[in-house]
């Protein structure tokens, strides 16, 4: 290369959710420096929080990101819960696992046919890939929808949802309503089958690698919305205990907070999670996984896809599971009684753990919040895979190639921006 | 006194199964997030037992009622009106072919016929004005293919009340609270039982078939007794059953500016009404270009579309809206159809949400004389 | 009768700019049992429906005598009336109507008939005009006051020019702004009775157009004697339905799609011109 | 429009996503939509060129940066229609709470370093910037409404300008009032309707995702809620919230905040 000074630049990435660019500076055919530039023009959530009623949280914190609004709701709603020292009992227990398996469907389903697959094919978009895999993009609409109406069924639409309070559900669906619903995904079994078998046959860089994984943890569950924070590394916290082993702190480039565990970048998502509760999925699940010949738990990263595939069928499962069992409930939700105190939710949103913590005061009004997104989170491990991944593809390949591995390993996280980020911009310096 | 036949509170489930043995797709009160409503009604033991409510200016709540009784309140949010003039639907359909020719094609809808369980004597009269109306083109119009498709095979089993809410005038206007034609049976709920009359031919062949005793002279006392309990109780009214010229002689009022100041114009109260039948069109073509359907749906003197014309809004603001809906109900609704448009139902009051009474805006507007 | 719950389709046989927001419409219903059934009065309207956007009442211009096709003319104002500024010869849309009581036609017999219009008003009088003057003989002198706001709005000059020619015919014409090529009166209508020799207890008057110029109309005819009863105008209000049915249209008890639009000014004077009715 | 298929794009600026799911959301209406009109730019989709000459831009999300103030300007420039879809461009979104407050403060508690971050004080709906040729509202705005909006182009009209009150809608569906019979305090009297009257149907109150309604009597409606008992800043935080920056809330909201503070 010389000094030769190459600039390439992107203008937009396309496919994930916001804009951001990544710099990368090579000098003597190594990777000198590497920023994953996330420019998310701050909104001041945690700031504007502060002062208002818990009625009104469920449904500000959604506003953070329209794809994953339940994840919001979830864990604001458990942490103030906490803070109040509320009980939402069994049933709101199980609706909430309904409630998120429509998340997960959708975003993972959006994720993998109009963000990541096409990347795997070849194509630009679901619209190029619809003309050639028909089929395959219907599947993945109609998984689409029917997490929407699962979503719909409490919340009577798919983004920002209208239906949770703190306490539980503001309306209980009707039993004629769960039925159909029962219905539909039993039909949509097979398809979330044919889902994991399908992307299994992709074909991706066998490229492993090593790296700290961090998810929920649950006695018996796939965990959704409780649990201990583990790590693949022999982490197991109470949620609680979050702040005293990961640290967040701010980057020159980057308004979104980078977090590290002990000083070490970690990933979160579904691939950390599979691979720490392969052992919480039904039996059904994990034969169709085995059917696949993939082994988990997985060092390669591209496998991230898979493990949402196989996610999307555990959610079904799961959800009808819930779903044969319904029953009206006498209150959909718990009496919620104010009192001073802080409290902390942790739940699985679809891309990784979504930390919230909430002090309030005796009027149930907002005193302090933290939220901790997942992408955030993930952003010191994609800095750290995009190094790996691009020196091992080759420094010296055509800046055309490395764009295009650049993106293509960005979007194997499904890094969901708008928690964070706006154009990707890839300079590559070559001094 | 054969004239009332005497159905004991257990028979009800015989009543509606009769019903629904003629095929009858049956409808009754029911408790619905924390109102009375007409629901699909499949069992008797669905009806609102024990329960009734509470109502005033801008105010609902469920109460406790009397465990023998099924029909131990007054109205809810609805009448018959939706159950006839649907609040959405599609009038007609239009399919574009290739070479832009049109075919049009009214939407009729399928209408099973329907049995409605717990009718109001303010309903009925509410229902006739809807008839004479949608069906009888009252100002011209040829009938209403989607009213006339429900209306028709429309069972009807009406209940004297026996529970008047604070808000109820109808014995002011005329219309109740005894019911006086109209329906197909007609009950009075005591708490061993119902008297049961016929009201037409086929009332009369279902209750024939119930195979019914005759209810004694003291039970058809009592029921009398009831009703006229019933009447007394009401305490609101208006100042008069004709008020046409005298409101239109009002124009200038300065309570319509006072109402206006509470008034949300959110046409809650011409929703709620029985008798409004305002409505607007709206055009739903597909993405493809090729079809669309062309719909109806309530509309109301309160919407900012209903008095507009390009450039220019007939009544843009509140108290010109106000004084449409009360001057039109109150007042030139005789000129159009030989009556008042209120029947004393009181659903305008109740679901106000800002609780402003029409017997008490009516009268502050004739204040010293009509 | 052909039914009106729903539209009927029409072809447009003829397409013409009037002016650069104004155009003409020449229908005729394509399937033959509608157009043969179908009959109208001048001073009745149709509603127009463009596929896929929406309705629109719009008035009957031509001759109910020229019975093959049904012409209507419609400025270009908002969301309906311009997209249907870019249909052409050939294309289809739907119709539904007669609707409406259209001009007292009976009453014209044996009087002078008075015709003031003003803006795009002078629509619904075309056809009355035609019609009268297809029956020359049945009534007697005819005059006609046009205003427009700007010189510029004037459609169908030649035919006003036309119509001056008729024997016992006069043709007045007023703009509130003039301009170079305007050799007419610059005022208001109003100002243009001057000019018209009327005989009060002849004649009867017939008025379309905006209500202010038309009340004021009214007012300076009643100055001069003609009774209340020979006073004709016709209403626009929102019209849904067409049918007396959707309630938009309503004034006081009337419903000026089925009453109306044409009254006679005792019917509507008590509200004509209250503010909100 | 130009001749052949109408060129469309979809920008993001300050904002949550939600609305641009509005299309992602659409399932096969999706792909439908790609037939009849040409997407140039809809980064998310795929399809990127953000500079390119459209027929109609959808903005989603508010004006936040000065970057963004630049780039709005270049897309007005660059667009035949500019249609706003959301809270965020149509009226500064939830985040436009900060105009209220001392942004500056605000960001150094969020952020350690806020010298690091380039943003305006101010979060702005798009037409304080330019001119909007319409605005879809909601919080988000729903898949009906761009597909109406899209269609009416198609047929060569403007789409229909929905601005009646979420009341009218919540009856339509036959919801049981929750103000009347729970005593919520509902903002449908004075909110726009389109999303379908979604929160009565759970029985709960409408918090106004859609904005301001025609003729909102915001005033009354205020009084209401002290009457059922709400503290002058519990109606406050009622106007104060989605649509905080939209007129008529701001005002109403702000005279009750200063109610309270004396
Ligand atoms: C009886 C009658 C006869 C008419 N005759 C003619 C005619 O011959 N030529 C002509 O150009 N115009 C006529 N009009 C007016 C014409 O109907 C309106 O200009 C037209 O409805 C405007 O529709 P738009 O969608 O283009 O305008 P917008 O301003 O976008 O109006 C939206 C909607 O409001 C309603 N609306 C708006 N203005 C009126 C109005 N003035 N009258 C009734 N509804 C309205 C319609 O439903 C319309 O679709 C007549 C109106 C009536 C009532
Ligand atoms: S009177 Fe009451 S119900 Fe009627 S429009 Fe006014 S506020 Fe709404
Ligand atoms: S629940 Fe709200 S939106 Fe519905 S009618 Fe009542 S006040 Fe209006
Ligand atoms: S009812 Fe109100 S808050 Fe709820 S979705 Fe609709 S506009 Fe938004």
């Amino acid at each position: 290369m010389g000094d030769r000074n190459v600039r390439i630049n992107v203008p937009l990435l396309a496919r994930v959710e916001g804009e951001g660019a990544l710099d990368v500076r090579v000098k003597e055919g190594r990777i000198d420096e590497l920023k994953l530039v996330i420019f998310e023009p701050p909104r001041l959530f945690e700031k504007f929080l502060e002062g208002r009623p818990y009625r009104e949280v469920p449904d500000a914190v959604s506003r953070i990101c329209g794809l994953c609004p339940v994840a919001y709701q979830m864990s604001a709603s458990h942490a103030i819960e906490d803070a109040f020292g509320t009980e939402p009992g069994p049933w709101v227990r199980e609706m909430r696992r309904l409630f998120y398996c429509g998340e997960w469907l959708q975003s993972h389903a959006v994720h993998m046919h109009l963000l990541a697959v096409p990347d795997f094919l070849g194509f630009n978009s679901v619209i190029e890939m619809a003309a050639h895999y028909p089929e395959e993009v219907r599947r993945g609409l109609e998984i689409q929808e029917i997490g929407n109406a699962i979503i719909r069924l409490f919340g009577q639409r798919s983004v920002h949802p209208v239906g949770t309070r703190v306490g539980g559900f503001y309306h209980a669906p009707q039993k004629a309503q769960v039925e159909a619903l029962l219905e539909r995904l039993h039909r949509a079994l097979p398809l979330a089958e044919a889902l994991v078998a399908w992307t299994a046959t992709l074909e991706v860089p066998d490229d492993p690698q090593e790296f700290v994984a961090v998810s929920l943890r649950h006695p018996d569950e796939y965990p959704m919305n409780e649990g201990r924070l583990v790590s693949s590394e022999g982490l197991d916290i109470d949620i609680a205990d979050y702040q005293g082993h990961f640290e967040e702190f701010q980057v020159p480039h980057s308004s979104a907070l980078h977090a590290l565990l002990e000083g070490k970048p970690y990933l979160v998502g579904p691939l950390a999670r599979l691979n720490l509760n392969l052992d919480r999925l039904p039996q059904p699940v994990r034969d169709t996984l085995a059917r696949t010949g993939v082994r988990f738990p997985s060092s390669n990263m591209f496998h991230s896809a898979l493990a949402r595939a196989v996610e999307v069928h555990y959610a079904i499962v799961e959800a009808i599971r819930i779903c044969e069992a319904y029953q009206l409930p006498e209150t959909p939700y718990a009496e919620v009684r104010p009192r001073a105190g802080i409290g902390y939710g942790c739940t699985e949103a679809p891309r990784g753990i979504l930390w919230h913590a909430f002090a309030m005061d005796d009027d149930g009004r907002v005193v302090k919040v933290t939220i901790i997104p997942p992408t955030s989170q993930n952003q010191a491990r994609m800095e750290q895979d995009l190094r790996w991944s691009l020196e091992r593809l080759g420094l010296e390949k055509p800046d055309e190639e490395l764009r295009l591995r650049g993106e293509m390993v960005i979007r194997n996280y499904d890094p969901c921006i708008s928690c964070s980020c706006h154009f990707l911009k890839l300079n590559v310096e070559r001094l | 006194m054969g004239e009332y036949a005497w159905l004991p509170r257990d028979g009800l489930g015989a009543l509606l199964d009769a019903l629904k043995g003629r095929g009858y797709d049956c409808i009754g009160p029911r408790i619905r997030d924390g109102a009375i409503l007409f629901e699909p009604l499949e069992t008797i033991s669905q009806l609102p037992w024990g329960a009734s409510d509470r109502q005033g200016p801008g105010f609902y709540r469920l109460a406790d009622g009397n465990e023998r009784r099924a029909f131990h309140f007054a109205n809810g949010p609805q009448a018959l009106k939706p159950l006839l003039f649907a609040p959405r639907e599609a009038l007609w359909r239009v399919v574009r072919n290739e070479g832009g020719r049109l075919a049009f094609e009214p939407i009729v809808p399928q209408a099973p016929p329907r049995a409605v369980l717990g009718v109001r004597a303010c309903d009925l009269a509410a229902l006739a004005i809807h008839d004479a109306h949608f069906m009888k083109g009252a100002h011209g119009a040829q009938p209403d293919l989607q009213y006339a498709a429900r209306r028709e095979g429309l069972f009807l089993v009406a209940v004297n009340c026996a529970h008047p809410s604070a808000t109820c005038f109808c014995a002011s206007t005329g219309d109740g609270p005894e019911v006086r034609g109209g329906f197909d049976l007609l009950l009075d709920e005591m708490e061993e039982g119902f008297l049961v009359r016929p009201g037409s031919g086929a009332g009369g062949e279902v209750l024939a078939a119930l195979g019914l005793g005759p209810a004694s002279e003291e039970a058809v006392r009592a029921a009398r007794r009831q009703l006229e309990h019933v009447a007394r109780c009401q305490t609101r009214g208006l100042p008069g059953r004709n008020l046409q010229d005298a409101l239109f002689q009002k124009l200038e009022h300065p309570h319509w500016e006072e109402v206006a100041k509470r008034c949300l114009s959110c046409g809650n109260c011409a929703n709620v009404c029985p008798t409004c039948f305002c409505h607007t069109h709206e055009e739903a073509p597909e993405l493809d270009g090729a079809s669309s359907r062309h719909y109806r749906a309530w509309d109301t003197c309160f919407s900012p579309d209903h008095s507009y014309l390009h450039g220019f809004m007939v009544r843009a603001d509140t108290p010109k809206r106000y004084r449409q809906w009360l001057t039109h109900k109150l007042g030139s609704w005789h000129e159009q159809f030989g009556r008042s448009g209120c029947v004393g139902c009181g659903r305008c009051i109740t679901w106000c949400p800002a609780g402003i009474d029409i017997t008490e805006a009516a009268g502050a507007i004739l204040e010293g004389g009509q | 009768m052909i039914p009106v719950q729903y539209p009927h389709e029409a072809e447009i046989v003829e397409r013409i700019q009037e002016s650069p927001s104004v155009f003409t419409l020449r229908l005729r219903f394509t399937d033959p049992q509608v157009h043969n059934a179908y009959s109208f009065m001048p001073g009745q309207f149709n509603m127009l429906y463009l596929h896929g956007v929406g309705e629109v009442p719009i008035s009957i211009v031509s001759d109910p005598q020229d019975g093959c096709m049904y012409d209507h003319t419609i400025r270009a104002v908002g969301r309906v009336t311009r997209a249907m500024a870019a249909l052409r010869q050939g294309d289809r849309i739907g119709v539904r109507g007669p609707f409406g009581r259209g001009w007292p036609v009976e009453a014209t017999a044996g009087r002078d008939v008075l015709i003031a219009t003003g803006g795009l008003g002078c629509a619904p009088v075309v056809s009355i005009i035609n019609y009268l003057l297809a029956r020359r003989q049945s009534f007697g002198k005819l005059t006609i006051l046009q205003g427009v706001k700007h010189s510029d709005d004037l459609i169908w000059r030649e035919q006003y020019e036309r119509w001056a020619q008729l024997p016992e015919t006069e043709v007045h014409l007023a703009a509130d702004v003039g301009g170079p090529a305007w050799p007419f009166h610059v005022g208001q209508v109003t100002a243009l009775l001057d000019r018209a020799d009327l005989r009060p207890d002849h004649t009867i008057a017939m008025m379309c157009g905006p209500e202010g110029m038309m009340r004021a109309v009214t007012h300076e005819l009643i100055e001069r004697r003609l009774p209340e009863e020979r006073l004709w105008v016709s209403l626009e209000r929102n019209m849904q339905c067409g049918q007396g049915n959707c309630g938009h249209c309503q004034m006081g008890g009337h419903f000026v799609c089925s009453d109306g639009p044409v009254f006679s000014y005792p019917e509507i004077k008590s509200l004509f011109g209250v503010a909100g009715f | 429009m130009s001749k052949g298929k109408p060129r469309v794009a979809v920008h993001k600026f300050t904002s949550c996503d939600g609305c641009q799911l509005a299309f992602l959301n659409l399932g096969p209406q999706l792909l439908e939509l790609a037939q009849l009109v040409d997407i140039v730019h809809f980064a998310e989709a795929g399809m990127v060129a953000p500079d390119a000459e459209v027929d109609i831009a959808f903005v989603e999300g508010s004006i936040s940066t000065p970057h963004e103030a630049e780039r709005i300007r270049a897309i007005r420039a660059a667009s035949k229609q500019v249609i706003t879809i959301g809270a965020c461009a149509t009226a500064g979104g939830i985040q436009a709470l900060r105009n209220l407050h001392n942004a500056s403060e605000w960001m150094a508690d969020v952020y350690a370093r806020p010298d690091h971050l380039e943003t305006l004080a101010t979060s702005t709906p798009v037409s304080e910037h330019i001119r909007v040729d319409l605005e879809l509202w909601g919080c988000p705005t729903n898949g009906r409404q761009v597909i109406g909006a899209v269609r009416s182009l198609l047929f060569g009209a403007a789409p229909v300008d929905e601005r009646d009150k979420i009341c009218v809608e919540c009856k339509r569906k036959q919801n049981v009032c929750v103000l009347v019979a729970k005593g919520e305090p509902c903002m449908g009297p004075v909110t726009r309707t389109g999303c379908g009257a979604l929160c009565p149907a759970v029985e709960r109150d409408c918090f106004a995702c859609y904005g301001p309604s025609d003729n909102p009597n915001t005033g009354a409606l205020a009084h209401r809620f002290r009457e059922l008992g709400l503290s002058e800043r519990a109606v406050a935080d009622r106007f104060l919230f989605i649509n905080n920056w939209a007129q008529a809330y701001r005002v109403e909201g702000l005279k009750w905040r200063e109610q309270e503070n004396g």
